[in-house]
């Protein structure tokens, strides 16, 4: 279960959003939307504690994830704006990276995962040579041997076509049905099922309550 | 968490096999500074040999402060530093395993081919011993000190001369420890004092840098 | 231990306080830097050996203790910074970076300009002035890390890291470059040791060293609370000093 | 007084030229130092001044835009 409390965001001596609290129980889908500029990323950086708040703390398991770093990265699987592929390496290689970088289950067939994710007959090219809507889907694959609970993605669906848009949302359907939990940003309007799908709309902080 | 640290390693070897430039690019660069200390100095014997510890070493410096942009540069832009960061595996760890895949890169390759230009500069043969004796530990406790730098300034648009900035200063003590060792050597004198004096500083950098190099991510990186 | 303070009071709190300290140092800094430096100048007894050049001492070492100082209290800062999260300490550590970085190049230059006469060369690398001189590179390498980031709360982290890592190696540093003067002594250049003072010399010294200190402690204070008002430009405190000032 | 006369005080002993230089060095770099500080406490003050002038515009444009 993860929760924010009083959660107050400032980057670069600019208030991005004040108070901000949030509770995501597990089988939910909580889709972050807002303007551009308005934090999302932010927002996410501070979910994922790669980044410090002004103040307020986030919770995982009722427990601050400052505490309790190691334990709490178990569980979270994080894709930012940035694949994460390294472009030297082959697709099969780059899952090979993420299967021992995180806890994963490493009985599984990268190539049948490949598959899943539409990249059959790419999987020995250096990332390097395939398009940016390919290296994209090497870093979703992570999502077919993952254990992590937690799902974090940064617009998850950028540069991908419809139908790796479609599995994607499956996949991220029946993560939630298995009691994982979603938190993504994403600007395009997403088919989900009503029980499991929770929006939070991010405002531009206005102007009076700019001041903390 | 041993295999952790394998892996990360034979990845970042394996990458960089991928496209030599990078590898060969700070070879050639000592090579060249080295050889234009002759050109510049002309090619007295005796002159040669006096200055050959510290031409070398300088060089050495300046090739491993040139390379230390690639340590997480490359990571930083395709985003695989961050996930690094985001592993349940301690970041020191891993970071650890970055810095010694980046020293077998660069710094090994000069220290096999300091022997060579030491001929260049004509320094006496028993010196040679020395000289690499030096190298192999020195660089170590460089590119340790130098990833604290580059992971400070890795976020940073206009982080190269910075870096030298940072970097050059904390090297000053291994710079004349390992002059004085081979010189010494040079003049038939016993340098191990000074070899063990190197050795401790590679002991302290190997077990406090690490942590420093995390800290300095978790800053540059949020 | 700091986090019982509520991180929205602790700032507005600590820049009145800088505030009413501020006078009190300037109080003590100006007399004795007058009578010091009057005394020094003018009423302490030409040295026997190197006549009035050694009043360059008045300044040269004040400067270098306060140089060393200033780099003790930034450590001191950006420990507490780092480990205890404590915002203001990683403030302290980016105020008081340049003015330490003064203090030392007031140090080097002094010295430079106190050997010519007495050796007859304007740099010699004697072990003290290169110490120095790589203090002062640490302190420019601090300084241009922490303009270099835009976001002033990660600057500050990132330099009290730097402090942090500077501050192991500054003794060793010290160490490598006194041994490394002692073995290239080259010509016999008399060691650049402290001449024994007289009493009526070291007086108008401590007076100056004092002076020295309390004009360190006055202008960290001073830029600790620019870089407070920089860093909380977005509260609502700093708004109603800005407009209070505008009316006023 | 160690010295004669004020003159004599100048000459420094035959040192003048690197005693007067090392203070008005010491000086000028305490001057700059002090002047810097007091210039980025202006142009804090001023900076904040300016959001401030900036926001009553926003307000002042949103204001208009809601009674037309």
């Amino acid at each position: 279960m993860l929760e924010c409390k009083d959660l107050t965001c400032v980057r670069e001596q600019r208030v991005l959003f004040k108070q901000l609290n949030l509770i995501v129980k597990p089988g939910e889908i909580l889709h972050i939307e807002g303007p551009n500029g308005v934090g999302k990323s932010s927002l996410l950086a501070l979910l994922t504690g790669l980044s410090s708040a002004y103040s307020g703390d986030v919770y995982w398991q009722q427990q601050k994830i400052t505490a309790q770093r190691e334990t709490y990265y178990q569980d979270l699987l994080y894709l930012g704006h940035k694949s994460g592929v390294k472009a030297e390496l082959t697709a099969l290689e780059n899952c090979q990276g993420f299967q021992r970088l995180y806890s994963s289950q490493t009985d599984v067939d990268l190539y049948d995962v490949l598959l899943k994710v539409g990249l059959v007959g790419y999987e020995d090219i250096p990332a390097a040579q395939l398009s940016a809507g390919q290296q994209r889907r090497i870093a979703l694959a992570r999502m077919y041997f993952t254990e992590c609970k937690l799902w974090i993605l940064d617009e998850p669906f950028t540069s991908l076509d419809k139908e790796a848009i479609k599995s994607l949302e499956t996949c991220l359907i029946k993560h939630a049905q298995q009691g994982g939990i979603v938190v993504l940003t994403t600007h395009q309007a997403l088919s989900i099922p009503e029980a499991n799908y929770k929006k939070l709309f991010l405002t531009k902080a206005t102007v009076e309550e700019h001041y903390v | 968490m041993f295999n952790v640290f394998i892996q990360v390693v034979r990845q970042d070897l394996l990458a960089a096999f991928r496209h030599q430039s990078a590898i060969l690019n700070p070879i050639w660069f000592f090579i060249i500074v080295v050889t234009l200390f002759p050109l510049g100095l002309g090619t007295d014997p005796t002159l040669l040999s006096r200055i050959a510890p510290g031409v070398i070493w300088v060089a050495a410096l300046l090739a491993a402060l040139l390379s230390f942009e690639r340590l997480f540069k490359d990571d930083y832009i395709d985003g695989s530093l961050e996930q690094m960061m985001l592993s349940p595996y301690p970041l020191a760890w891993l970071v650890s395993a970055k810095v010694l895949a980046h020293w077998l890169l660069t710094s090994l390759p000069i220290l096999i081919i300091s022997p060579l230009l030491a001929i260049f500069l004509s320094l006496q043969i028993d010196a040679f011993y020395a000289l690499s004796l030096t190298l192999l530990i020195g660089t170590p406790i460089l590119s340790l000190l130098g990833a604290i730098g580059v992971a400070l300034t890795v976020g940073l648009r206009k982080g190269g001369i910075l870096l030298s900035l940072i970097m050059l200063p904390l090297s000053i003590p291994i710079l004349i420890f390992s002059t004085m060792a081979v010189e010494a050597a040079a003049s038939g004198q016993d340098y191990l004092g000074f070899v063990l004096l190197l050795a401790a500083m590679l002991v302290g950098a190997i077990t406090l840098a690490p942590f420093a190099i995390a800290a300095a991510l978790r800053v540059s990186i949020s | 231990m700091l986090k019982w303070l509520h991180p929205y009071a602790k700032a507005e709190h600590s820049y009145a306080l800088a505030g009413k300290l501020m006078p009190w140092f300037l109080i003590l800094t100006i007399p004795s830097f007058l009578v010091g430096i009057v005394w020094g100048l003018a009423f302490a007894p030409a040295d026997y050996q190197q006549g009035d050049s050694f009043r360059i001492i008045y300044i040269h070492v004040p400067a270098a203790m306060m140089a060393m100082a200033a780099y003790s209290t930034m450590a001191i800062a950006a420990f507490v910074g780092l480990v205890w999260q404590v915002r203001l300490a990683e403030m302290a550590v980016a105020a008081t970076a340049p003015i330490g970085a003064v203090y030392t190049f007031i140090a080097l230059f002094t010295g430079a300009a106190w050997g010519k006469p007495m050796w007859g060369a304007w740099w010699v690398w004697d072990a003290r002035l290169t110490s120095e001189l790589i203090l002062l590179f640490v302190y420019m390498g601090i300084i241009a890390l922490y303009n270099a980031f835009s976001d002033k709360v990660l600057a500050g982290r990132a330099a009290s890291i730097l402090t942090l890592v500077g501050v192991i190696n500054l003794p060793i540093i010290h160490f490598s470059v006194v041994w490394w003067n002692t073995l290239h002594q080259g010509a016999t250049i008399t060691k650049f040791e402290q001449p024994s003072i007289a009493t009526e010399m070291l007086i108008p010294l401590l007076m100056m060293i004092f002076s020295f200190a309390t004009f360190l402690g006055f202008m960290i204070l001073y830029r600790f609370r620019n870089e407070l008002l920089q860093r909380e430009q977005h509260r609502a405190w700093v708004v109603k000093l800005v407009q209070a000032k505008q009316r006023g | 007084m160690a010295f004669t006369s004020f003159s004599d005080f100048l000459a420094m002993g035959g040192y003048s030229f690197y005693v007067w230089l090392a203070y008005g060095v010491s000086l000028l770099s305490v001057i700059t130092l002090i002047s810097h500080s007091v210039l980025t406490r202006k142009k804090i003050f001023k900076q904040v001044a300016q959001r401030l002038q900036r926001e009553k515009r926003i307000k002042a444009a949103n204001n208009r835009e809601h009674n037309l």
